[in-house]
């Protein structure tokens, strides 16, 4: 665009074509995002009840020893010297200790991020299929009987809370038939080597995710299926599944991104529940250990962890709207 | 070649029987549940409660009769004012076309976003302590950004069509043309989002209420009881299979009644008789 | 004491390795035995470590690396002989290891636990006498000063230790082998133990905070043992032959916490009526799903010096509204402050608010945070749920029931009462001091600040397999997690 | 150039309608509430297509000829009941369907479909030749459906192209099936004459290679030059059928000699205002211009497609504006109508600058300028009655309470031939010139000052174009205020305006008062755009 123009004519183009200056512009975004995520948590933990001191005292909250305690972990200085004095850390890469433990905090990041990234990563890779498909195929069956087995299955399933799918998938096919470990226990940091240990965390993993993007995928479907445009690609002969993936999809595509841009950001900060039955030590059990122990190091980074894979994937989920939807940057 | 499809009256038929009963139970239940009767051991059976005991020894049905009330009022009213908000943050973020105010309504969202809801949730509730209403406020308000999203992405190829443009040239009210078209165009996908979010809204209240948000933890509510009796899943079933049942027949019933009203009804010819469907024939 | 009662017969085999599973601990446990804090610390601190004495079943002080003690006339200073043992690298655990251990502990710029039990010490006057005699002076005459030396969390470390995440040096039974703080520590067989070697040749510790993942990997055979179940979990498995149930009794007081010198629990009327409110039964039935026994207003039941003459206390709600319509508190509201940071708090409170009500008292149950109910409750609300683990019962009434005491959750705040502990502490002869504590306890009985409505039972599972596990160690005690008499069949 | 007559005889048919009905019942969803009674949207039509042969099936708007053809490819309307028999033959059916851009996925690029396409056809290659066949294919098949410059018209997304490239990219994807039966529905309109003229020398040939093509036209020219076989459609019925010549020469019905009757020489007006040489003195000198686009450089993305130094429209003017297809018609009507903000340059209405977004408008501004959309479908909201969305343009722009703003919508419809009955009705479920003229009326109902017409006529038949027409001109007549600027590629159309501007590829090539460009063009674009028909269907290969 040429200098002339009157800011209207500039927008426009950046807007429709420029995708780099947009990605930069997002990602300069998602820099100070990032911020106000570590920002918003560390207000939030500071604002929460009790302390690390506290937290450590326990069930022995010896007023003297909680005092002790904030002293030995200077948590009697303000909150503000304290983010300043994490900030100025992190700005050399350090994200600051424990209070709990004294270990720096990248090593709980570390730790907790293998088998949490595993997780994620398995999960995607199955599910990304599996939910397209099914919903690809409950999209064609619109109204017939593979329509409502698929929605009410999956229906079904997500409403079933995945403590109660985690506890009834190990009893069945761990306990009852003793197909697959009941926990990951004993298996190490190395789980890929025991694939049998990931199966029912990743079943359970799968349960509710399948469901909201089949049901996003299907309506997507629906309408992209019956438009004129898939009409004329039946027409001219083209296989059913071309037709349905390659030209119909890209329609539905938009709003099951930004479903499953949610969904691995869900995957990588809050499997609790996953981690919790299956003994995964992920990242999901360092946060919440972390919130319940007032670890503040440890919770903002964390929270830098997340605000910038929430980034990353929204920025992603994004993208792929922008480019199924290619009309949408030219609006007058 | 497309085959025919007659109407089916029945279309509606399963999700209405799905629904059916846990809506009667929801709302007709606290008419009929009577005074408590005296508490029995945890998780037993029997003991003149026809569903058995609970965690703390109540009567299962009864809890039952009482829980679905705040379940589907608290979940209602979350959902709905998740989208109230949501829908248009996103019509307008798809209708725009400035850059800034798109990025003013959906970047700040992308910071709620960051934070698993779950957290948000505990540390918003430990700061400020809400109540049941709080609670719906803190479960929309976690539910927002995501559903802003999903708006957005699927409002923009509506938004960018000529019908749009020819709304524009007649100078056509923002709503009527975010929401009476570019809604409108969108309203399969919403509807199967807000389906499946309604169901995701319940168990957060009841996580909430685990960690003592709103909801007294021992509140009979269908989704505090599959989260506080699974327990004794395996000494006392009804107490979490009850509840469990009712939810998944809601949700099934409630998302299925939606797929029925918006199926594409009559996209496809009534034939008199047999549809001349062109004869394909093999070439001489 | 040895193992009060192993389950199954036969004589030990030696060999093997356990797997105990627990709650608690997380990415930053440690192994530091100062900063125990958990039961899962404890007991993998009891695996690496010992103290000077422990716990007996009754809670009565047994001596470990301590061989005896012999005080003074003035029971203010105390004369420990130590007796012959090394720790894992080969040096003697010495009378220096002792006070390095001990002033450790008693650190002013740390926190650890184990520094309020100490506080009858005055470790500067204190010194060793030679290698293996501790000389501790005290601040005050301590008749039970064993107990101070069998404190949770106060084990003997060599001298100059201060890192415990690398390789942990101790005496007790088990050696490091490796630690991954929340996933596993692996120990192996100490075969020098002074106590005997174990039977074991290796135990793993794995941290599980959620109990369903307990129960299942102890069924799915990937544990063999595993701490901290519930009672419904006790009632689905006991006696179907899958795995082995262990309750070990009186394991933790459960009570509610009354501030006695806040209205309208300061006047014993009410508190009296709050001890005729509660129907025990139910709340032990309901609550703990019946995994427990009813309590009678006093800590420590089946513990050394427990007041079991006093008559057992029923629910009387009629006499329970006319002691609150004498006291001027008809109609009464309080607020029970509870959390889910135990087993059976919140369900306990929900039952309590229910009994209240028959005697005409709404109450109106407040849940807390868990990360911070502890501290809560010492100095907010007027009523809360309360739990104790084992501790004998002087130390209960030391820590929580003199004007000083630092965990005074009751408020009870009474000179007298603190005369009668001294004088119990300056009383020698154990008869007369049973007859003081008895004394304290009717007081308590009568007008104390704790509703004491029952014992929780503390469960574990057990593989089939696995023998010498102690039936009747409350936790915390000396038997309870002792892996070193814990022998696979 | 008509098949040699024995073939009509012996020879089978490769697709055939035998006594199609189609009807909508009484109240079918989506038809109007209060629908009289079952009417038949096409009733008792036979046709027979041949090998080689072209079959033309030429009726007014709104006759049935869509419907008749989507029998062929097993699609009927929405709740329709349907009877007769339809046979075609294995594989698939070619279609060029009437309007392109729903045909069009949003959201692929324009060559996704079409390499789909050829790739069935290359299956036999050996794998790594596919590539390279299918790619010289699609640019085969897209040179013979004259789309220039194809590499780059390919990579866009449909949206990007202009009307007129969309209409042939959509004719490439029926020249690469190798389809038996080709249904070319409206394949000529939105494109330029000489576009047209390649376009019916393709289907002549495509014909020529024993593919029966099924032709549904409004433009009798193209007819004329193609047909072996005409039908005439009339009110769902085929009125008479019969070669070309006898059809023409001696037709069987009024109604189809007044169809098929040759144009009058021009629309134009009764009264035309003297006009003026458009040079720079002459301008100032003469009244103040209502629309003045000074200096206009329009660009999509960076590219700039539209250059205009200085146009200008008088009140009471009429502009055609005409050109070839992609030359920047609807970019320059779309930079007028605030569609298009990618402009440097300046559009002023009465001397004050229009802002360059519709949305910055006001309402005024807004109704002084209105844009009739080139696809009228694609403008339309498929789920509101025709009748309520074309009655909010009065409602919103002129405040007109909505009772009256129905009223006056039905009455502005119904002088465009469309009855209330029918445009109580979905967008979908009228035809293309239905929606055409409905389209218009949306835009009249502003009382606009400036109304720019993207084609409006290229979905009409002679007599309803004829009508429209006049209605058009009736109107400028009575409206003083109004100004039209009429993009069009029809010559008879471009007749009525009082002056025409024409676009050579983003430039505008020649400006003048219509007759004198219409009898001695300058410039040779304008001379091979405006060049009487009867010259280029001699030219026809017969
Ligand atoms: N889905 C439908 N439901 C009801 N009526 C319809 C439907 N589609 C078309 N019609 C009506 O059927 C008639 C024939 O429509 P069709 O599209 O076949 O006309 P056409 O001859 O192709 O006209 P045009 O030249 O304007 O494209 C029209 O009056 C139209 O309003
Ligand atoms: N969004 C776009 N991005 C890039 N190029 C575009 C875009 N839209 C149109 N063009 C190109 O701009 C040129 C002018 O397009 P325009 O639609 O104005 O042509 P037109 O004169 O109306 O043609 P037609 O008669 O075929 O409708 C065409 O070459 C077209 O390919
Ligand atoms: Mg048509
Ligand atoms: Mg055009």
């Amino acid at each position: 665009m040429t200098g002339s123009g009157t800011g209207g004519g500039a927008g426009q183009a950046a807007r429709g074509g420029d995708l780099r200056a947009w990605l930069v512009r997002r990602l300069l975004l998602g820099a100070g995002q990032t911020v106000a995520v570590v920002l918003l948590v560390f207000a939030l933990t500071e604002a929460l009840p009790g302390d690390a001191a506290v937290a450590l005292a326990g069930d022995q909250p010896d007023p003297a020893r909680i005092a002790a305690i904030r002293e030995a972990l200077h948590l009697d200085r303000p909150a503000h010297e304290r983010l300043v004095a994490w900030a100025a850390g992190l700005l050399h890469g350090d994200l600051g200790t424990s209070l709990t433990s004294g270990r720096p905090v990248a090593t709980y990041l570390a730790n907790g991020v293998g088998p949490t990234v595993l997780l994620a990563a398995l999960t995607v890779t199955l599910l990304v299929p599996l939910s397209v498909g099914l919903g690809v195929l409950a999209a064609r069956h619109e109204g017939r009987f593979v329509d409502r087995l698929v929605s009410s299955v999956t229906l079904a399933v997500y409403a079933v809370p995945e403590f109660a799918l985690g506890v009834l998938l190990v009893t069945v096919f761990a306990l009852r038939l003793g197909w697959l470990p009941p926990t990951a226990v004993g298996f190490g940091d190395d789980l890929l080597a025991h694939p049998a240990a990931l199966v029912l965390p990743v079943l359970v993993l799968l349960s509710r995710p399948v469901c909201s993007l089949v049901r996003l995928v299907r309506a997507g479907m629906i309408d992209a299926l019956a438009s004129p445009y898939a009409a004329q690609a039946r027409r001219y002969g083209i296989a059913g599944a071309r037709v349905r993936y390659a030209h119909a999809l890209p329609n539905a595509l938009a709003p099951a991104a930004q479903q499953l841009a949610r969904t691995i950001d869900w995957l990588l900060c809050g499997v609790i529940v996953v981690e919790a039955l299956f003994v995964i030590p992920g990242l999901g059990t360092v946060l919440i250990n972390a919130v319940a122990e007032r670890d503040v190091p440890v919770i903002q980074g964390l929270a830098v962890v997340f605000g910038l894979t929430a980034v990353v994937l929204n920025l992603g989920a994004d993208l792929v709207a922008r480019r199924f939807a290619p009309r949408a940057g030219v609006a007058a | 070649m497309r085959f025919p499809v007659r109407a089916r009256p029945g279309r509606f038929l399963l999700g209405l029987l799905l629904v059916a009963g846990p809506l009667l139970i929801a709302l007709l239940g606290p008419l009929v549940a009577g005074e408590p009767g005296p508490r029995a051991a945890s998780f037993t059976l029997g003991g003149g409660h026809g569903a058995g005991a609970d965690f703390v020894g109540r009567d299962v049905w009864r809890q039952v009769l009482l829980g679905g009330r705040t379940v589907v009022l608290t979940a209602l009213s979350a959902t709905a004012l998740a989208y109230a908000v949501a829908l248009p943050l996103g019509l307008t973020g798809a209708l725009t076309h400035r850059r800034w105010l798109e990025d003013l309504l959906m970047r700040p969202l992308d910071v709620l976003l960051a934070i698993p809801s779950l957290l948000l949730i505990l540390l918003v509730a430990a700061v400020f302590s809400p109540g049941t209403v709080g609670l719906a406020l803190l479960v929309a308000l976690v539910n927002i950004p995501d559903a802003a999203r999903i708006v957005r992405a699927t409002a923009a190829e509506a938004a960018a069509r000529p019908a749009v443009e020819a709304l524009r040239m007649q100078g056509e009210s923002w709503w009527r043309m975010a929401v009476g078209y570019v809604g409108r165009s969108a309203l399969r996908t919403l509807a199967a989002d807000a389906g499946t979010r309604l169901t995701g809204v319940l168990y957060l209240v009841a996580t909430a209420a685990f960690l003592g948000v709103g909801v007294a933890p021992d509140a009979a509510d269908w989704a505090v009881m599959v989260d506080r009796n699974r327990t004794g899943l395996f000494v006392q079933p009804w107490a979490v299979v009850l509840p469990a049942v009712l939810i998944v027949a809601l949700t099934m019933g409630g998302n299925l009644l939606l797929d029925a009203a918006l199926t594409s009804r009559g996209r496809r010819p009534t034939p008199l008789r047999p549809l001349p469907r062109p004869r394909k024939e093999h070439p001489a | 004491g040895g193992p009060g009662g192993a389950a199954g017969g036969g004589t030990p085999r030696r060999g093997g390795t356990l797997r105990a599973v627990f709650a608690g601990g997380g990415a930053s446990e440690t192994l530091d035995p100062h900063r125990t804090n958990l039961f899962a610390d404890a007991a993998r601190a009891k695996a690496l470590f010992d103290k000077l004495a422990d716990y007996g079943n009754d809670l009565s002080a047994q001596p470990r690396l301590a061989a005896s003690w012999e005080p003074n006339d003035g029971l203010d200073r105390w004369r420990v002989k130590l007796r012959k043992a090394t720790f894992h690298d080969g040096r003697p655990v010495t009378a220096d290891a002792v006070l390095y251990s001990y002033r450790r502990i008693a650190d002013p710029k740390e926190g650890f636990r184990a520094k309020a039990s100490l506080e009858p010490i005055d470790l500067k006057a204190s010194r060793a006498l030679d290698s293996r005699t501790v000389e501790f002076v005290l601040k005050r005459p301590t008749a039970e000063f064993p107990n101070v030396l069998a404190a949770f969390g106060a084990y003997i470390v060599p001298e100059g230790a201060h890192d415990f995440d690398r390789k942990p040096v101790g005496s007790g039974p088990f050696r490091f082998v490796s630690f991954r703080p929340g996933r596993s520590t692996v120990v192996e067989r100490n075969d020098a133990y002074w106590d005997g070697p174990p039977h074991l040749d290796r135990l793993e510790f794995i941290v599980a905070n959620e109990e369903s993942a307990r129960v299942n990997s102890l069924l799915g055979g990937q544990v063999e043992y595993a701490h901290e179940l519930t009672p419904t979990t006790a009632r689905a498995h006991e006696g179907k032959g899958q795995i082995e149930i262990v309750r070990l009794r009186n394991s933790a007081m459960q009570a509610f916490a009354m501030k006695t010198d806040r209205a309208p629990f300061d006047d014993k009327r009410v508190r009296e009526a709050f001890f005729l409110i509660a129907d025990r039964k139910e709340l032990v039935a309901g609550a703990l799903s019946g995994a427990g026994e009813i309590g009678n207003d006093l800590f420590g039941k089946g513990y050394e010096n427990y007041a079991d003459d006093l008559p057992q206390r029923v629910q009387d709600p009629d006499k329970a509204r006319h002691l609150l319509k004498k006291a001027g508190a008809e109609n009464l509201r309080v607020t029970l402050d509870t959390s889910d940071v135990a087993a059976g708090f919140t369900e306990a409170a929900a039952i309590f608010r229910d009994q209240a009500a028959e005697a005409g008292v709404r109450v109106t149950v407040r849940t807390g945070s868990k990360d911070t109910y502890w501290a809560d409750t010492l100095d907010s609300g007027t009523l809360a749920s309360y739990r104790s683990g084992a501790m004998p019962i002087e130390s209960h009434f030391s820590q929580r029931l003199l004007t000083d005491s630092t965990t005074n959750a009751t408020h009870w705040h009474h000179k007298d009462f603190d005369a009668l502990y001294q004088q119990a502490q300056s009383t020698k002869d154990d008869t007369a001091r049973a007859a003081v504590y008895g004394r304290m306890q009717r007081r308590l009985y009568a007008e104390g600040g704790f509703l004491v409505w029952g014992f929780a039972d503390w469960i574990l599972g057990t593989a089939q397999n696995v023998r010498g596990v102690a039936h009747g160690a409350p936790a915390n005690t000396l038997d309870w997690a002792r892996f070193d008499k814990v022998w696979l069949a | 150039m008509n098949g040699p007559e024995f073939l009509y005889a012996t020879e089978a048919p490769v697709a055939e309608i035998e006594d199609l009905r189609v009807v909508m019942p009484e109240g079918a969803r989506g038809g109007a509430g209060e629908a009289p009674g079952a009417r038949a949207l096409v009733d008792g039509v036979s046709l027979r297509l041949y090998a080689g042969r072209i079959t033309a099936l030429v009726g007014a708007s709104g006759s049935g000829k869509t419907t008749t053809a989507a029998a062929l490819l097993g699609e009927y309307p929405a709740g329709a009941h349907v009877t007769g028999t339809v046979r075609v033959p294995e594989g698939p059916v070619g279609y060029v369907p009437q309007h392109p851009a729903a045909a069009l996925n949003p959201a692929r690029r324009v060559d996704a479909l079409l390499r789909d396409i050829a790739r069935a056809r290359v299956r036999d290659l050996p794998r790594r030749d596919r590539r390279t066949a299918v790619t010289e294919r699609v640019l085969r098949a897209c040179a013979e459906a004259q789309l220039t410059d194809a590499e780059t018209l390919l990579r866009r997304y449909p949206h990007q192209l202009s009307g007129g490239q969309q209409q042939r990219v959509v004719l490439a994807q029926a020249l690469l099936t190798g389809a038996r039966v080709v249904i070319a529905d409206e394949p000529t309109t939105g494109q330029d004459a000489l576009t047209k003229r390649r376009i019916v020398d393709q289907l002549a040939a495509v014909a020529r290679q024993g593919i029966a093509v099924l032709l549904l036209s409004h433009d009798l020219d193209v007819v004329h030059a193609l047909a072996d076989d005409l039908h005439i459609m009339c009110a769902g019925r085929i009125l008479e059928a019969g070669p070309p010549r006898h059809v023409r020469t001696a037709p069987r019905h009024p109604w189809t000699r007044a169809l098929l009757a040759p144009e009058p020489a021009s629309y134009a007006r009764a009264d035309p205002p003297e006009t003026t040489e458009p040079t720079d003195t002459a301008a100032e000198n003469a009244p103040a211009p209502l629309l003045r686009i000074r200096s206009l450089t329009a660009h999509h993305h960076r590219t700039p497609v539209l250059r205009l130094p200085d146009l200008s429209l008088r009140p009471g003017e009429c502009l055609a504006v005409v050109g070839r297809s992609g030359s920047g018609k609807t970019t320059l009507g779309r930079c007028v109508a605030g569609l298009h903000r990618a402009y440097d340059g300046e559009i002023r209405l009465d001397g004050e600058t229009l802002p360059r977004s519709l949305r910055a408008r006001s309402r005024a501004q807004l109704a002084a300028v209105q844009y009739v959309f080139q696809d009228a479908r694609d403008a339309f909201d498929e789920h509101r009655p025709v009748l309520d969305q074309v009655a909010r343009t009065a409602v919103r722009l002129r405040a007109v309470p909505t009772a009256d703003a129905l009223a006056e919508a039905a009455d502005t419809l119904a002088a465009l031939g469309l009855p209330v009955a029918l445009v109580r009705r979905n967008p979908p479920q009228l035809s293309g010139g239905e929606l055409q003229r409905a389209a218009l009326a949306r835009a009249l109902l502003a009382h606009p000052r400036v109304l720019v017409c993207d084609e409006i006529t290229s979905g009409l038949d002679t007599l309803t174009r004829r009508s429209l027409l006049t209605h058009l001109t009736g109107l400028l007549r009575t409206r003083p205020e109004l100004s039209l600027v009429l993009i069009t590629h029809d010559r008879d159309t471009a007749a009525l305006a009082d002056r025409t501007a024409v676009l050579d590829n983003g430039r505008l090539a020649e400006h003048g008062p219509t007759a004198r460009l219409l009898e001695a063009p300058a410039h040779p674009t304008t001379a091979a755009l405006l060049r009487p028909p009867e010259s280029w269907v001699a030219e026809a290969p017969a």
